[in-house]
């Protein structure tokens, strides 16, 4: 049977229970699943963030992660992997990010499933600003790359 | 001559207020020429491909490319800072 | 503000959306986290399986399950983490085994949530027989322990 | 004398047919000791406590033990195979 692949890329807040449910209610033939969630930190409202921006390459994205996606089919024989990613304005606690793998074991969901996120947070064009308000006064960052995103790849 | 259409993304595109234009280039002309066309467009031009240019991406329809990738008519280009998505 | 530790064992259905809800819905102050489930393989069915039973040692399981949890905590400053163990007559399909982390980033609930499902398999006193049926004949096998699960303890 | 509350899971448990027993062991026995004494019971008790002796895990009042701790009165000391759970 062949693998399952989705991919989502939405302006509109990512329903994480159906996307769950996505995963989960499927998993039953494969054994294990993962699911990994990124949100907004809400605790990061302390340093004065009110919100952020997603920009995105509409096209390239969808193919970069189908790429990506296909390699961690292939490579960890899963039978099911769902990326769902949000672009426009968030807000502190907002789920960002949704990836999900169902496979045979935990090691093939959990290596594709953290895969998945390295390469996501690499490759995928994705920008993130941030919105911050300090004393009355507001400004807007460009995140800059991380390099232990970029060291995390090394692994794969 | 050919027509390439080239687009700007994240902090690029607010750096040089623009987030897509068509250029016309000679034949056989590689992104290191575009680059060099688009530096001459102004300051903050300048500054993005010539000062910035080691950490500029690009790619061409929506491929990853390199200052050596050669165009042809009706190329998509974009240039953009490194990813920061997920 | 102290992590929240919570670990359930039952031989009633996990339920599998409220497990989610639990983890996901306090993540926005952590911003990532990781949930990992394992059911029985419906495949097996192909091999004859019709079910298992897992037994286990009250009291000391939820001792052992602490210690982890406890562990987990501490070496990957977690806000939140659930493990919900099923026992008692499965059948394909069921969940056996719910692990949720919630952190600060996707290193520390992937590297936890791993580290928590190794130590499970390999340490929490849970005992899994399978039932088979094949050619009108009923048998019962008691899984044995696998050394691919004592060799994923090396890396912690 | 001193009591000792002694209780099996799984296949060991099914080995034996019996889930729990008491035994009246002397002062300062070790685990070990409790093992010759339950071997002695008959061929499955044998089998388990001599011949797969190795593979037997045992706790003590819910601790993981060996064969060299020793027994007090009242203590809860649980026989078992290798985990399989998860």
């Amino acid at each position: 049977m062949p693998a399952v692949k989705q991919i989502i890329i939405t302006d509109q807040p990512l329903d994480i229970a159906a996307l769950n449910q996505t995963i989960q209610s499927n998993q039953g033939e494969s054994g294990a699943s993962v699911i990994f969630t990124g949100n907004v930190r809400v605790s990061d409202e302390e340093q004065g963030l009110t919100g952020m921006t997603l920009e995105h390459y509409p096209g390239m994205t969808e193919l970069l992660l189908d790429e990506i996606l296909v390699q961690a089919i292939d490579r960890w024989q899963l039978n099911q992997v769902l990326v769902a990613h949000r672009v426009g304005h968030l807000s502190p606690g907002e789920p960002i990010v949704f990836v999900g793998t169902c496979g045979l074991h935990r090691k093939e969901t959990f290596e594709s499933t953290e895969f998945i996120m390295d390469y996501l947070k690499n490759k995928a064009t994705f920008w993130k600003k941030e919105h911050y308000s300090k004393n009355g006064a507001n400004q807007d960052v460009w995140v800059e790359s991380k390099q232990s995103d970029l060291d995390a790849l090394e692994r794969w | 001559m050919i027509k390439i259409k080239i687009i700007f993304f994240a902090s690029f595109k607010e750096l040089l207020g623009c987030s897509e234009i068509e250029l016309q280039m000679d034949e056989n002309s590689s992104i290191e020429n575009l680059c060099g066309s688009l530096a001459g467009k102004g300051d903050a031009w300048q500054k993005v491909f010539t000062e910035a240019k080691k950490t500029v991406k690009v790619a061409c329809n929506q491929q990853m490319a390199d200052l050596s990738t050669l165009l042809k008519d009706g190329d998509e280009v974009a240039f953009f800072p490194p990813v920061t998505g997920g």
